[in-house]
């Protein structure tokens, strides 16, 4: 490499570090079901996806989407059905649940981009009532029930997913191959051109930049992989929910990266794991959810505003970490 | 009318026919009322420098906003390098070689400033929407891009956050941005604006040099640096042209001394 | 013209870790007005800003009026009579031109009123009602100017007033400074345009690497002329 | 041994902190642990534990804490299991699993219908029942016009589908319903048109806070006063006591269990109330049943083992506070007498908790459907 | 009888006025969310909470005290005021400086918070909370019967709106206010005292808040959820007045509270969703909400 910038200088110093702990991380997923209930590492890994979905937008591209339960829960949906309904194999009914996220990311990105910040929020988030509205009154989606006891099938007709460990090595592929994407795209000269709508849309478009269509991209990208990470969710569970796709589960992506650190490769990892973590041991604690919850995010605010991995790079990694208060 | 002697008096013997790349005919535009441009020919010849004056709030931000299609026309009729841009849109404008600098520093300010150069290499070099590569692919970028900084003298700050720079050291980065985009119509908007004596001279030589084969519009409106550059001056008040000429008719009028130079102005 | 009206000892001050200010001496006293020049990023848009408390980070002593303000919260400096113009003018886009003019408290009797600055600037009036950064480059700059005079301060910083203005404007604005040094409002001026300042100020402090590295009066210019060249370039 | 794990453990799964928080919430978890308590603490000599958790109203956490506590916490058996989505869900789960699972929360009669489970259970009430016994009651005394308000998701079309269908069936008429999202707060509207249909029933066919405020503002706007009645589908006395009698006073409604009916029941009540300082409703008190009964055929099977365990509680009669004369039908439906009653006015409550008169007893074969009717594909035809 | 779409006038009448009241509620939530949004730049999540706060503040006092509507009427905003303006000092004054996501995440956390304590504490079905003595009963308008309560509720949410707005739009403190969000540096190196501003500003906006939770107390059972959904619709009607509008805030209000009646008449399933089709519907047009000036 002969020119280091600023930003992979940064990176050079932390760099080792930060691939060895990657490698670790690993590592430790592929050790993960023999110590811990399988189910719940792969509930982890699902969020943590669709979080770095969120993150691709969120703390690449700038742009706050409120509606991104329609990709993660209308993908499960899709695929829930497809699987269930038609008997699709499980491989098929993702990549009908992520090409379905796809679409629905082009028809909101397409209505949405063109407004800004707290606009393009409330766009996003009203869109995506509607299509909660539609999945509450279209009869396929059977209501508050939900689609139930979706078969896990075979995959590419050889690994049969009902056997836990098979099942859960699938969702550590996809979780890996998920998050690369994320990482290519980001480090990507598209990524570089994303960073530079974020910090300063005018003068990106005074360079030449049709800046709508490179947001209407990365929208689809990460409508995408959110929808990747629905369908994956809907087979491990069998189930796809009106849970999914209502308001609060777009919050709780927000949430999971403002905990983990926004425009942090692993942050979202971080916050997906926490906040599963936290809902999955206080469930059961008999402690309400709701104050405990409430009382780690007004803490999280008050003390790791960059959130746990942002705040980590900042003080310990880098002092000029990016991204990490602002969105 | 105008426009015609504009062509007929073009200075100096250069053996190409002036010609025009960028024009503009009866230009207008209006905010909730108020008439911020109005019935405007402009005609901005290659290799020549054009300067737009007049006092503030004459419109010339406005015009160009216009040409640059960050506004729309109320009327008018807008001609890129025999195209006509009156309805395209600003990236595709910016795509076609005009490109404009900012009245207030536009600059990509937590990037470092070798990635801000970077990041206008990247599109004519059609890396824009390659999210599959990895960074390094803008490597091959990265010569020309330190070329540009040493031009405007920014080779020692490449690797600084761009936020970081002086103001107008920020101005120069924008130049050097611009410069990446090799543009065939240069709009710059004040450039000259917050910077020290050096600098303006700095400055003044490269937007000479850079005048040589492309057409350059600016508003400055510092009068030593328009006297000593500029080939051609439209003066504007109030949304109109209301006068244009070399630096030595256009000082001489009498309105121009009122509405803008003021008395002091040799 | 014992007491410095502004004295500015040892200011230090900084941005996140960047040493911006290194130590800033100068005074300004009763009635007189200095100008800050030096190149492009020595350090005088921060001296201001330490002085009025808008640095957070700083050290060193403050003395206006007799009084420090270093440690006086910032809503309290401008009520000692100092009066602040930033360099990017600060004009608040949802006032209009005129909520923007009335905004800054009146701090003192002796301001100009709003019917005298619209006499100095005639085009605020006509646009008196549009949202204040709707106003041209130019016209938030004189709009900027123009609300710091109806607070009644005894001082103002100044930070290049001149620059993005016509020709004509700027010669206003030169003869508005003069009107306001002949009432005895003291003035701290940052300033690029070296004629301009060399016309009004009667005194220079010269800026490099966040200190000051020369004070002279107007006077003593030719004296250094080889120094100002050197490190302006004029 | 014949206990697996060495231990019986059940799972108390339900709402604890959202709409139905107090319709059993953790209050039910209570009365499971009292079951436990009076059942001795140990059956085959194994220890018993109750643990819970709060599903919060969704189906999707609902099963993976179930299969959670199936896989991981060697759970024996779920119970409780408050709204429909969350029963259908967790049974469907348990049926997989082979694991017993009693619904006292949810009302949906698929339970016991199409999906019903040869492991699965269903006690306290349904939405069948709710509209025979409310329904069937109030037509008979003369309210034979209705317009229904109704929560937009199954368990309201259930509900006002089911009474709507009685209501015909003995000759009365249906004028007109309102589908209305779920938690909204207002209900002016829809009382307004229920006004102005001039039925002379007005049937809400939704549950807890829903019904809470519809019948409130129903007060308010004089619909009670005006002359026609209100009749709430499914309103336990958890949802009165917080409604207070002022608001709720000649609401009619019904419930499996009152805790002021005979001795049984008042003795319970009591005991209940000195840990929780509330009276129990019919799924509390359903849900202690159903910890019982469980506990009972453990005890009678000599085994934990699942099928030995549904075989004895499809056979054992259910005698206990909540019912003296259940019977657990092929379809997993526990059959028992349902009760109507009418909300007193403020002057005639006695005492705390004295809050209902009785108005009907519906025997047990006529409030639950016939398990030839249900549709289970379990059931011999 | 005169029909409109199968429906007779009358009864369109009746509906409404109920969609009016209801939209009282709206305005009197979304002017206190959009004075808070509209000057701290802080998307207050937890007004909603706020709201249910003040109605039980309203039910404790009366349970407890024996303190009736009347006083609580002055005591219950006083309160949330006071709450609000504590928060603000202990942890919002922290977050200005940064991305408006944080004030979000904080104020969400409190909202659970506030919600999860007292449903803890007093379970959900909610608590009754009678109409006082002087407003009960109804009055018959000939097409429908008007609860006397409810026309209080208009009044009273007209005389608290126009009050607001005009202390905020037509005083300095407003154009203080409106600046201090844009650069409050600046505008305290003008000499105001912007911390003491923002702090009353939340406090005016919690205040407002919990007034509107005593004053659906009567109407609504007193219970910790009778907030939690109401926040997103509130905001939502925020945008489509125009954040930062408190005259659109306030008009959209009762604007939502219309169109939701009639939408509770014609397509009842849909009233919940019917301020969210508004919201596209507004921001695809109008950029800016109905009374945004644009960015
Ligand atoms: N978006 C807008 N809405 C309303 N008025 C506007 C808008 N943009 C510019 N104006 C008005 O149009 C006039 C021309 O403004 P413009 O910025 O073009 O002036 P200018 O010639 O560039 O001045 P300066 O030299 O001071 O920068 C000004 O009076 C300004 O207030
Ligand atoms: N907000 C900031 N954060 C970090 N560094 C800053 C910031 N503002 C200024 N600096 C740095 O502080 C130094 C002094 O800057 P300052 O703006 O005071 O210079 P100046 O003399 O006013 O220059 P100019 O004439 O360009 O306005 C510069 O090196 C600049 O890069
Ligand atoms: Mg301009
Ligand atoms: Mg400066």
């Amino acid at each position: 490499m002969s020119e280091l910038t600023l930003q992979e200088r940064r990176t050079a110093a932390s760099v080792r570090l930060e691939w060895g702990l990657v490698a670790l991380g690993v590592l430790a997923l592929i050790a993960a079901p023999f110590f811990i209930y399988p189910i719940f590492v792969m509930k982890m890994l699902c969020f943590a996806l669709f979080a770095c979905a969120f993150n691709l937008l969120l703390g690449y591209t700038g742009l706050l989407s409120f509606g991104h339960a329609t990709f993660f829960g209308g993908a499960a949906y899709l695929c829930a059905y497809a699987v269930k309904a038609w008997g699709w194999p499980p491989e098929a009914g993702i990549l009908l649940g992520m090409g379905g996220a796809a679409l629905l990311g082009l028809v909101m990105g397409f209505l949405a981009i063109r407004r800004q910040g707290i606009y393009f929020a409330m766009i996003t988030l009203a869109l995506a009532q509607m299509f909660y509205f539609f999945c509450v009154q279209a009869p396929f989606t059977e209501g508050e029930d939900g689609i139930q006891g979706v078969p896990r099938g075979t995959l590419f007709g050889i690994v049969d997913l009902n056997v836990t460990m098979n099942m859960y090595y699938v969702v550590l592929a996809i979780f890996l191959i998920g998050v690369f994407a994320v990482w290519r795209i980001v480090n990507s000269p598209f990524g570089m051109i994303l960073r530079s709508i974020r910090e300063n849309e005018n003068r990106a478009i005074s360079l030449g930049y049709s800046v709508g269509r490179y947001k209407l991209a990365a929208f689809v990208m990460s409508a995408a992989l959110a929808g990747l990470a629905g369908a994956t969710k809907a087979i491990v569970f069998q189930f796809a929910t009106l849970t999914d796709v209502t308001w609060q589960m777009s919050g709780e992506v927000i949430l999971m990266n403002l905990l983990g650190g926004i425009g942090t490769m692993v942050g979202p990892v971080v916050g997906a794991g926490l906040v599963v973590g936290l809902e999955n041991t206080l469930a059961t604690s008999g402690f309400p959810v709701t104050i405990a919850t409430g009382l780690i995010f007004m803490v999280c605010v008050l003390i790791f505003r960059r959130g746990i991995v942002g705040e980590i790079y900042a003080r310990w990694l880098a002092p000029a970490a990016d991204g990490g208060d602002k969105g | 009318m105008k426009t015609a002697t504009a062509a007929a008096v073009q200075p100096d013997g250069d053996q190409d026919v002036p010609r025009v790349v960028l024009s503009a005919r009866g230009l207008r535009r209006d905010f909730a009322g108020f008439v911020a441009v109005n019935s405007v020919d402009l005609d901005v010849h290659h290799g020549k420098i054009h300067a737009l004056i007049g006092p503030n709030g004459a419109g010339k931000t406005t015009i160009f906003n216009l040409l640059t299609k960050f506004l729309q026309p109320t009327s008018g009729r807008i001609e890129l390098l025999g195209t006509d841009i009156t309805r395209t849109s600003p990236a595709k404008v910016a795509r076609m070689g005009l490109v404009r600098s900012f009245q207030i520093s536009a600059i990509f300010p937590h990037l470092s400033v070798l990635d801000n150069v970077r990041v206008a290499l990247q599109r004519p070099s059609g890396l824009g929407f390659q999210f599959w590569r990895s960074l390094s692919a803008l490597d091959e970028l990265t010569p020309r891009a330190r070329e540009l900084l040493g031009i405007v003298g920014l080779d020692d700050a490449a690797n600084r956050l761009a936020g970081d720079l002086s103001y107008g050291r920020k101005r120069v980065l924008e130049i050097a941005t611009t410069l990446a985009l090799d543009p065939k119509v240069l709009l710059l908007d004040e450039p000259m604006a917050g910077m020290g004596h050096e600098d303006v001279g700095t400055i003044s030589g490269i937007i000479r040099s850079l005048a040589r084969d492309r057409a350059v519009l600016m508003v400055e409106h510092n009068l030593t640096v328009v006297a000593d550059l500029c080939d051609w001056i439209t003066v504007m008040q109030r949304g109109q042209v209301l006068a244009a000429g070399d630096y030595a008719t256009v000082s001489q009028d009498e309105r121009v001394r009122i509405a803008y130079m003021g008395t002091e102005h040799e | 013209m014992s007491e410095p009206l502004l004295a500015v000892r040892d200011l230090h001050a900084w941005y996140g870790e960047g040493h911006a200010l290194h130590g800033v001496n100068l005074d300004v006293f009763r009635g007189e007005t200095v100008t800050l020049l030096g190149r492009n990023g020595v350090g005088k848009t921060t001296t201001l800003r330490a002085i009025m408390g808008l640095v957070r980070k700083r050290t060193g002593s403050v003395v206006f009026n007799g009084k420090d303000l270093i440690g006086l919260p910032l809503h309290r400096v401008a009520h000692q009579g100092i009066g602040f113009v930033p360099e990017e003018r600060g004009i608040f886009a949802t006032l209009t031109v005129d909520e923007n003019l009335i905004l800054p408290p009146v701090v003192a009797k002796g301001g100009m009123s709003v019917d005298e600055i619209f006499d100095l600037f005639p085009n605020l009036k006509e646009r008196r009602n549009s949202p204040g950064t709707r106003l041209s480059g130019g016209e938030q700059q004189m709009l900027a100017i123009a609300r710091i005079l109806r607070t009644g301060v005894q001082m103002l910083l100044l930070d290049e007033p001149t620059e993005g203005l016509a020709p004509v404007i700027v010669q206003r604005i030169g003869e508005l400074l003069a009107t306001l040094k002949k009432r005895g409002m003291t003035i701290l001026l940052v300033e690029q345009n070296f004629r301009f300042a060399a016309r009004i100020a009667d005194r220079f402090y010269l800026m490099e690497h966040g200190k000051v590295l020369e004070g002279f009066a107007v006077g003593e210019l030719n004296v250094h002329t080889e120094l100002l060249h050197e490190v302006l370039g004029v | 041994g014949e206990i697996s794990d060495g231990k019986v453990k059940i799972g108390i799964l339900n709402d604890q902190s959202g709409v139905y928080a107090d319709f059993g919430g953790k209050w039910s978890v209570e009365a499971a642990k009292m079951a436990v308590e009076d059942f001795g603490g140990k059956v085959q000599g194994a220890p018993i534990e109750i643990i819970s958790a709060d599903h919060q109203n969704k189906p999707d956490i609902a099963s993976n804490i179930a299969r959670q506590w199936y896989d991981t916490e060697q759970v024996d058996a779920i119970m409780e299991l408050t709204t429909s989505s969350v029963a259908l869900a967790v049974q469907g789960l348990s049926k997989e699993k082979k694991k017993i699972d009693i619904v006292t929360g949810a009302a949906s009669t698929e339970l016991t219908g199409k999906q019903c489970s040869p492991y699965g259970f269903h006690w306290a009430y349904d939405t069948h029942s709710q509209a025979v016994g409310t329904g069937g009651a109030l037509v008979q005394q003369g309210g034979d016009n209705w317009y229904f308000i109704t929560v937009d998701y199954a368990f309201g079309y259930s509900l006002e589908e089911q009474t709507a269908k009685l209501v015909k069936d003995r000759g009365g008429k249906v004028l007109g319903e309102v589908r209305y999202p779920l938690g909204s707060t207002d209900y002016s509207s829809f009382l307004l048109q229920a006004q102005s249909s001039g039925a002379k029933v007005i049937g809400l066919a939704n549950a807890g806070l829903d019904t809470s405020n519809s019948i409130k503002q129903a007060a308010e706007f004089g619909i009670v006063a005006g002359g026609q009645r209100l009749a709430a589908l499914l309103f336990t006395l958890a949802e009165v006591h917080g409604l207070g009698l002022q608001a709720a006073q000649g609401v009619v409604l019904t419930e499996g269990y009152y805790w002021d009916r005979d001795d049984k029941s008042r003795d319970f009540a009591d005991r209940f109330f000195k840990r929780t300082n509330r009276m129990p409703n019919m799924i509390q008190a359903g849900t202690y049943s159903a910890v019982s009964q469980y506990l009972k055929a453990i005890d009678k099977a000599g085994t934990d083992e699942t099928e030995a365990v549904a075989k004895q509680l499809h056979e054992m009669p259910v005698d206990d506070v909540f019912t003296a004369n259940g019977k657990v039908q092929a379809d997993g439906s526990m059959v028992h007498d349902m009760y109507l009653y009418q909300v007193k006015k403020p002057e005639e409550s006695k005492k705390d908790w004295d809050y209902y008169t009785y108005l009907a007893t519906i025997p047990g074969d006529q409030a639950f459907m016939k398990a030839e009717e249900s549709g289970c594909p379990l059931v011999a035809k | 009888m005169t029909m409109i779409f199968g429906i007779p006038i009358q009864a369109l009448l009746g509906q409404l006025l109920v969609g009016l009241i209801n939209g009282s509620f709206y305005a009197m939530l979304s002017l206190g969310l959009a004075v808070i949004f509209g000057l701290l730049r802080i998307i207050n999540f937890a007004h909603g909470a706020l709201y249910m706060f003040g109605a039980f503040i309203g039910y404790l006092l009366l349970v407890h005290l024996g303190i009736g509507y009347w006083p609580a009427l002055v005591l219950v905003p006083s309160a949330v005021g006071l709450f609000g303006m504590a928060v603000e000092r202990a942890a919002l004054s922290r977050l200005y400086r940064i991305d408006p996501l944080y004030g979000l995440l904080f104020t969400f956390g409190m909202a659970l918070v506030i919600e999860g304590v007292f449903r803890f504490y007093y379970g959900v079905s909610g608590n009754p909370y009678a109409v006082p003595a002087l407003l009960a009963g109804g009055t018959n308008l000939g097409f429908m019967f008007l609860p006397n309560y409810r026309g209080w509720v208009v009044l009273a949410s007209l005389i608290v709106c126009i009050g607001t707005w005009l202390l905020i739009e037509k005083t300095r403190l407003g154009s203080y206010l409106r600046a201090a969000t844009e650069n409050p540096e600046l505008v305290q190196a003008f000499g105001v005292n912007v911390p003491l501003l923002l702090t009353l500003t939340y406090g005016l906006g919690a205040a407002l808040a919990g007034l509107a939770g005593i004053l659906a107390a009567p109407v609504y059972q007193v219970s910790p959820l009778m907030g939690s959904d109401l926040i997103i619709v509130v905001f939502a009607v925020v945008v489509i007045g125009g954040m930062g509008s408190i005259l659109g805030a306030i008009v959209t209000g009762y604007m939502l509270g219309l169109a939701e009646g009639l939408t509770k008449v014609f397509y009842p399933e849909a009233s919940n969703l019917v301020v969210f089709v508004i919201m596209a519907i507004v921001l695809l047009l109008r950029p800016a909400g109905l009374f945004g000036r644009d960015a």
